[in-house]
């Protein structure tokens, strides 16, 4: 979507353009509103990742509740856990099988970066997704809690569509209560 | 299961290969002189332990040590000692490998437990030459043993002689290292 | 020239009807399985989550098509379109109320059995045109499977023929009239397993619609998606929709069959809103069993069908006609 | 088998199952000959998480070890974290305060018990009924809130150390813990009302997946998986560690050999660690957590050790062989699952697909425990 600005009425841009945007806006609105995830958990994070999908966390709030067993039918990727060898074929399979527009998340640092697993001398850790996949948000931890995630779903709504579904909350505003 | 049996049997059986000893024995004994400052403590069981262990059957101390009997045989031994044991309704709980990389040896560990009532564990080893790593199976034995050992040889590259299926398992097909040998290098 | 006027407008209400149906039962399910659940559901997407179906099909028209390399492209692609035509044909002949009727047809009934078949076919050939063994080994049950529950519907449905003589749908809801004993399903005096034989029709519906405790065809546990494994965007969200459709259509004809349709069970006001009210509570029967229940195997599938309800719709069948001959 | 799958007609298909597939808990791979729906030979495949814990244990001091233990079987990290501090207070000679012991049965047990809640939901969703695992969940939620009171994780625990564990239980935590046993223990009559008296989940799980005792002996499988086919044998009984001993505890045992048999002694354990947490919870005695002179840089004497817990999957033991310096020569985990699920391979042989995912399942695995 990008920081261009839009058009104003009074420049000479024809409406058709405009028009042509808003419909975007609409598609990006739809598309963010239902992030279907891939069902597909690594590691750890992957319990965590169900968890949020659970009925204290519960992504069906924002219509991500939908785990889709099969990636033609998911919108995002959520690569929790680690990836080896072993398992990169798989994960980039996977990731081409998905339709266009698709979007990456990378749960929990052994997605980010190798997490605990990543030292000098390793043999068989892929050193984070973002390696060989675009990854789009990164959710940190070890592993992330539920809340992470969902705060991870609703970063990458703001980067489809621009505007951000709740308001930030601030850490310092919380400890005050 | 009878304990005095399995342990007169296999007491035995490591006998039996104590000829075959004497070569092993002459492998050059290096005195790790980084461990020896550390381990003032017990220095008599560092004595014992740097020395390559003999052939034969130690009682050990179960809240010191985890197991109650100690075996150590010829490799060529170890069916029959999965025998003795599977004969007395033992099951075999893993087996490892450990790379001696400076006596130049590998050695492979059996324990064995028993899902009985009575608590029994007994413990296996056996040394082979690093340089030509050949150990009969015990698959046939003990079905659990195939993953085990297929795990141990594409770690360790302990060849387990009649294997049915010696394929890489854990590491990806074309892997082509030992990774948990100490003279391993990424 | 009026005719067809009625026609055209029928079918743009009913088009109306089957685009809301089958955009807000997927809401419906979705809602549902979250209270069910401890959960809340949707409710972030406009108020109370209503504006969800809209943003997932809007989602699922904006994806991407890939066809499968090794996909036999032709069936691939017509698929999904053959399994929603005869879903939305079947609507011509339900009556809603009692001039509320698209369609009279004198055979309605066998009209709508004849096109659920193909419903079954189009699974089949989604499923091979894929070119997916997962998707080819669904469609191969979803194909037995519903092979196998079409024979005690049909007989079953053929006990409902005997006793009101008619194949006329709308007929069939008129000799309903009157008060709740004279439903169908507790037309104790025609035969006295009509209860029974109301849930072997049940049963029947939930088997040929595919949906949980006999949803062999998709069957997440063991096929991945089953027969739409590799159908992404607006395909997959044909089958859906098609999914949805059978089940209107499964629970309307269960009412018009058994309970009585639009009639109404006290006596007065009969009308389109029993019907729809009847209908959308077995909706939602359906949606209860399936976050209720374990799926079937396939075996325990078919074997309820061969060994039992088979055999039972056999039995009720010439029961019924013996009743009808004697009293 | 029908006839006409043992005739010499067949026409077999290969089928991968996983390693990214619903039904496998994980990346797990399942190399599938398929005879129709029947199953020809099912070849597991490991290895698609196998993330090199016993070459970290060469690499890292025996105290940087310890996070690994959290990461093997997340769902039982307390008997992991139990058998790592056993092996090394049995290799150091460490005396733990009692106080410290109790507590660490204590956390395994509520441990014990969100694993088994979890692969209760797991499994019923495996068969294709949703709605359990969310109740499963929900109450899992309680017993996460009480052990990151203490621990601070929520998943991965790393609350034990060498000697103790790190920080004490308050009175929040006892009271939370009372609480929560007594909503806990009227769910599980309810879980049996909702899922286990149903028709179809019974016909799916009775007699389905047979294994004989001496199967599972031959295979080394633990846990669950042996006490549901009759063998009495658990290690907290037959090989008591930590203050087990004192604590009165029945030991589940089902014989019937099938999927039913392995799901009811999960159920069944449920409500005998409720049994051993409030028994600890009357025992606890006060008292310092943590031994006193542990040495920080931790120096266990030359030789090999071994320790085995009961993890929520099975016999959980560990063989270090120690060279005497501040790291392992060579650390072995031997895990629970990894030999429940060799068997998958033998057991499997002629069954229909759908009942060998059913069987899969029973066997309850964790993959990352079994790739290690």
């Amino acid at each position: 979507m990008g920081t261009e600005s839009l058009p104003t009425i009074e420049s000479a841009i024809p409406s058709a353009l405009l028009q042509f945007h808003q419909l975007d806006q609409l598609r990006m609105l739809a598309r963010a509103n239902s992030l279907w995830p891939l069902t597909f958990g690594l590691a750890c994070c992957a319990i965590e990742m169900l968890s949020s999908g659970c009925a204290r966390f519960d992504l069906s709030r924002f219509g991500a509740e939908v785990f889709r067993p099969s990636p033609r039918q998911s919108d995002v990727m959520i690569v929790a856990g680690t990836i080896n060898k072993k398992m990169l074929p798989a994960v980039k399979i996977l990731y081409d099988q998905m339709p266009e527009p698709k979007w990456v998340i990378a749960m929990g640092n052994c997605a980010i970066s190798g997490g605990p697993f990543a030292y000098p001398g390793q043999y068989n850790v892929v050193e984070g997704a973002d390696t060989f996949l675009p990854v789009d948000v990164y959710i940190p931890g070890c592993p992330p809690r539920p809340e992470a995630l969902i705060e991870g779903l609703l970063e990458l709504e703001e980067k489809i569509t621009g505007n951000r579904r709740w308001p930030r909350v601030k850490p310092e505003t919380m400890v005050k209560g | 299961m009878d304990r005095a049996k399995i342990k007169r049997e296999l007491e035995n059986l490591a006998a039996e290969g104590l000829p075959a000893e004497p070569p092993q024995e002459e492998t050059p004994v290096e005195v790790q002189t980084e461990a020896e400052g550390e381990d003032k403590a017990k220095p008599k069981a560092k004595k014992d332990e740097d020395v390559p262990r003999k052939n034969g059957l130690i009682e050990t101390e179960y809240a010191k040590r985890g197991t109650h009997l100690d075996v150590q045989i010829n490799p060529d031994q170890v069916v029959k000692a999965a025998e003795i044991l599977d004969a007395e309704g033992m099951t075999l709980e893993m087996v490892t490998g450990v790379d001696w990389l400076k006596e130049g040896q590998l050695e492979v560990i059996y324990d064995y437990s028993y899902p009985g009532g009575q608590l029994f564990r007994v413990v296996v080893r056996a040394r082979l030459d690093r340089n030509n790593p050949d150990i009969p199976t015990v698959c046939h034995l003990y079905g659990g043993a195939n993953w085990h050992e297929r795990e141990t040889w594409e770690m360790l590259g302990i060849n387990f002689v009649g294997h049915p299926q010696l394929e890489h398992f854990l590491l990806p097909e074309d892997a082509d290292f030992y990774p948990l040998r100490k003279d391993f290098k990424p | 020239m009026n005719e067809l006027i009625r026609l055209l407008s029928y079918m743009i209400c009913l088009a109306a009807f089957l685009g809301l149906n089958l955009a807000y039962l997927g809401w419906v399910e979705r809602k549902g399985a979250g209270h069910i659940q401890r959960r809340t559901g949707p409710k972030d997407v406009g108020p109370y989550g209503l504006l969800q179906p809209l943003a997932d099909g809007l989602k699922l028209m904006s994806k991407q098509l890939i066809v499968p390399a090794n996909a036999d492209r032709p069936l691939y692609m017509c698929a999904p379109i053959l399994t929603m035509v005869p879903a939305v044909l079947l609507f011509v002949a339900i009556p809603f109320g009692e001039h509320l009727v698209p369609r009279e047809f004198s055979f309605g009934l066998l009209m709508m059995f004849a096109f659920a078949s193909v419903g079954g076919m189009s699974i089949l050939i989604g499923g091979w045109g894929s070119g997916n063994k997962y998707s080819l080994i669904a469609g191969a049950r979803a194909v037995s499977q519903n092979v196998a529950y079409e024979i005690p519907m049909l007989i079953t449905a053929i006990t409902i023929v005997m006793i009101t003589g008619s194949m006329d749908l709308n007929e069939i809801v008129r000799q309903q009239g009157g008060y709740i004993w004279n439903w169908n399903v507790f037309r104790l005096d025609k035969s006295i397993l009509m209860p029974v034989s109301f849930l072997v029709f049940f049963i029947c519906s939930l088997a040929e619609t595919n949906r949980t405790p006999f949803d062999m065809g998709e069957c997440e546990g063991e096929l991945v998606a089953g027969y739409h494994t590799e159908y992404g965007g607006m395909g997959f969200g044909l089958f859906m929709m098609a999914e949805y459709a059978n089940l209107v259509i499964g629970c309307s004809l269960t009412t018009v069959l058994f309970l009585g349709g639009w009639q109404s069970p006290i006596g007065i006001f009969p009308g389109p809103h029993w019907f729809l009210l009847k209908m959308y509570f077995l909706i939602w029967s359906f949606v209860w069993i399936r976050w209720t229940y374990p799926r079937t195997t396939f075996w325990g599938l078919l074997n309820l069908s061969w060994k039992y309800l088979i055999p039972f719709s056999l039995v009720n069948l010439l029961l019924t006609a013996l009743f009808i001959k004697v009293f | 088998m029908s006839s006409l799958a043992q005739s010499q007609l067949r026409e077999t298909f290969e089928l991968n199952i996983g390693p990214q597939h619903p039904a496998t808990h994980g990346v797990l791979r399942i190399k599938v000959v398929m005879d129709g729906e029947y199953i020809d030979r099912a070849e597991p495949i490991l290895g698609y998480i196998h993330r090199m814990h016993e070459k970290m244990g060469e690499n890292r001091t025996w105290n940087q070890f310890w996070p690994n233990m959290g990461r093997l079987d997340y769902l039982s990290a307390m008997a992991y974290n139990h058998c790592y501090a056993g092996l090394m207070e049995r290799a150091a000679g460490i005396e733990v305060p009692e106080r410290a012991e109790y507590i660490r049965v204590i956390t395994a047990e509520l441990n014990r018990i969100q694993s088994h809640l979890l692969g209760f939901g797991a499994y019923i969703m495996d068969l294709g009924g949703f709605t359990p695992l969310m109740y499963a969940m929900d109450e899992r939620e309680q017993i996460l809130d009480l052990l990151e009171s203490v621990t601070g994780s929520r998943l991965t625990y790393c609350y034990f150390r060498f000697g103790g564990v790190y920080n004490d239980i308050d009175d929040d935590f006892i009271t939370g813990t009372r609480a929560f046993l007594k909503r806990f223990r009227p769910q599980i009559p309810m879980y049996h009302k909702l899922v286990t008296g149903n028709a179809i989940l019974m016909d799916r799980l009775i007699g389905v997946g047979p294994i004989s005792a001496d199967m599972c002996r031959k295979y080394g499988a633990t846990g669950p998986v042996l006490r549901g086919s009759g063998v009495n044998y658990d290690i907290r009984r037959n090989e008591p560690y930590s203050v087990y001993p004192e604590l009165d505890f029945d030991i589940p045992v089902y014989k019937e050999c099938d999927s039913m048999a392995r799901y009811m002694v999960r159920m069944d354990e449920m409500v005998q660690s409720c049994r051993i947490i409030e028994n600890a919870l009357n025992k606890l005695p006060e008292g310092p957590v943590m031994a006193e002179k542990v040495p920080k840089a931790l120096k266990p004497p030359k030789g090999d050790y071994h320790y085995a817990v009961e993890a929520a999957r099975g016999t959980f033991s560990m063989r270090t062989v120690s060279d005497g310096t501040n790291t392992s020569y060579r650390m072995r985990l031997r895990s629970p699952t990894y030999s429940n699920v060799s068997l998958f391979e033998e057991a499997s042989r002629g069954m229909l697909l759908s009942d060998a995912l059913a069987f899969l399942g029973s066997l309850d695995p964790v993959i990352p425990e079994m790739d290690r």
